[in-house]
């Protein structure tokens, strides 16, 4: 028979065992090429070459334990989950060949084919449903954009406001603040003791003689009380700094009497 | 050039010839799918943007661009049977891997569908890369977190997944009715969670060795 | 898809209807005006760019975009009474600062008035900003210069100002008198005279924050 020609173990005289074998062997050959066991599987249940609502799942798991078997005489290193598969559609195939147990519990034999058989379906149709997809007319391939869109400007207007009323308070607040300035800017009536140490400075020097201190007040500040208040107190102060230098004498010969400077040589 | 609240109720709406143009100009414009929520902040006050974009597809049809709809939103493409043209603008994509087309498209059937659902589907665990490639592409993206122990994030698919495959909707997704209709879109739990049936011999099996040619009826074959 | 050689030679051009279909998709999906040169290199042999380009830009006319020639070349543009669906304008309406406000009263009030005479009431110096602001808001102008050496420039308020504030004329400004009467010249800051400024103009106002007492340093420059 023919399958005594294939190398490893015979089980099944079936001639589709023959078949198994090959595609087992095919499946070998590019076992990297499979995104795991259920990929193996989907491969494996069309070489059935019926609806994936009929498939053998006997048949499938007995195809699919040969290709392990195949990829264990080569040697050849499987990942983990294929042999967990193994594993499972072993147990499988026994409960599925021997009669149910009653006392078992647990899904049957055959609920668990079933899901298998609708794992693999689904399977296949979101692998056609994906080949669809990518058939469709894509953008940028068959379908195209505006080439040169023109996109939305967004511009941004500020508008300034200000009312009749800000501009007045805006005003009214400056004129507030002059307001204040009489208080510091009244300087008509005041003689600064600086004004008055500039105006003695060239002064003293040519004073040989004891001098009221009175003549040395500037022009016009002696008819207004104030104003002479002012200037009298200023020089003074300008007298006694310029005393402090040693640039002049000082003397009052009596409480409240005048006060007389000499300049020094 | 805004309008005032005033004016907004001053003026009425333009004529719906005029708002077509309107809308026509508008979607010219812009690249991306524009939502109806869009063009109705950009037209003035009043304007009917549904009733104007029904006339500007009529328009269009047979011409060389067409008005596509894109789930809530609209974009004017060049007519598909005219790709041929189109090579000096065939934009060069990554090639996607099979794994990535594979989960997009569980995504766009099963949606929202959580990663532990797509590796239930496809047998193997998503790599990282694959999800975030499809991420990237905006093909994707994530959707509520499924109210389930543990929470996990769900994925659905973009606008700018059905912009790139000319669908209206996802509803619009070739075989989605077929499929529903063949049970595969439904989340089916493997066995062992529930009770086993008890009338498990009665479909005793049914895929066992029987030739190929009986296989399809599923009924006859109970004997063993 | 794209036609060999051969074949160009063996079928006839497309009708111009077609052509004219296949004009509207290239000019539609190029990113740059498109010539005449190009488009007989894109489209099948034989085809008459010219023609179906004429029969286009009729078929665009009065449409919410048209077919417009730039340069030697060809591109679909906005209809130009549509550009205002183009932008989107936001207006924001902010207070015009207070340095900007009392300079503007004091044009208001003084005109023809130089920047020096402006900077010695206000106490301290005019920003070109605040002065560009104004002149930009074509709420102040240029006057005759100052007969005064130097020929320093005079501001005065401008027929915009005017309607702005609902003036007749720069005489229907309220007087002191008036202000005063108003309540606005007590030395206390008016109500409303807004805090929220402040800290903006810190540097353009650096007087105006300080206590009263501290004024006195101002002032006295003024004196001599």
């Amino acid at each position: 028979m023919s399958e005594d020609f294939i190398e490893g173990p015979a089980r099944d005289p079936d001639p589709d065992a023959v078949a198994e074998r090959l595609a087992a062997e095919a499946l070998i050959v590019d076992v990297d090429g499979f995104e795991g066991p259920l990929d193996v599987l989907l491969t494996l249940a069309r070489t059935q070459k019926v609806d994936l609502r009929t498939i053998s799942v006997l048949q499938l798991a007995r195809q699919y334990l040969m290709f392990v078997e195949k990829a264990r005489e080569l040697r050849l290193e499987l990942a983990a989950d294929y042999l967990v598969m193994a594993a499972w559609l072993a147990f499988l195939k026994s409960r599925l060949l021997l009669p149910p147990d009653p006392e078992e519990d647990g899904p049957s034999a055959e609920d668990l084919a079933a899901h298998l058989a609708f794992q693999l379906e689904r399977l296949e149709a979101m692998r056609k449903a994906a080949a669809r997809l990518m058939a469709r007319d894509q953008l940028g391939r068959d379908v195209f954009a505006r080439g040169e869109p023109q996109g939305l400007e967004r511009s941004r207007r500020v508008v300034w406001t200000a009312t009749l009323l800000d501009l007045m308070q805006g005003y009214a607040r400056l004129r507030t603040r002059d307001d204040f300035r009489p208080f510091v800017m009244d300087r008509d009536g005041v003689f600064t003791m600086e004004e008055a140490l500039e105006r003695l400075r060239p002064l003293i020097g040519t004073v040989a003689e004891w001098t009221d201190l009175t003549a040395f007040l500037p022009d016009g500040w002696n008819a207004d009380p104030a104003r002479r208040r002012s200037a009298t107190a200023s020089t003074f102060a300008a007298t006694l700094e310029l005393a402090k230098n040693g640039r002049l004498d000082l003397r009052q010969a009596e409480t409240f009497g005048p006060i007389t400077i000499r300049g020094r040589a | 050039m805004t309008e005032s609240a005033d004016s907004e109720s001053l003026f009425e709406a333009p004529p719906l010839a005029e708002q077509e143009r309107m809308v026509e100009a508008i979607l010219f414009a812009s690249a991306a799918p524009v939502t109806v929520g869009e063009l109705h902040a950009r037209l003035p006050h009043g304007c009917d943007a549904p009733a104007a974009l029904e006339q500007l597809v009529k328009r269009y049809e047979g011409r060389g661009v067409r008005v596509a709809r894109v789930g809530d939103a609209w974009a004017i493409r060049t007519a598909a049977d005219l790709a041929f043209l189109m090579t000096r603008e065939t934009v060069e994509t990554r090639k996607l891997s099979r794994a990535a087309i594979e989960t997009l498209a569980i995504v766009a059937y099963h949606q929202p569908v959580t990663r532990a659902e797509i590796e239930e589907i496809r047998g193997v665990s998503v790599s990282k890369g694959t999800i975030e490639q499809l991420l990237d592409l905006d093909w994707i993206k994530l959707g509520q977190r499924r109210q389930t122990p543990g929470r996990p994030v769900t994925f659905v698919v973009t606008r700018g997944f059905l912009d790139h495959f000319g669908l209206g909707s996802p509803r619009d997704l070739p075989g989605l009715k077929e499929l529903r209709a063949a049970g595969l879109l439904e989340s089916t739990p493997p066995p062992g969670d529930g009770a086993p049936l008890e009338d498990a011999e009665a479909t005793d099996d049914m895929f066992e060795r029987s030739p190929p040619e009986e296989e399809t009826d599923h009924a006859s074959d109970d004997t063993a």
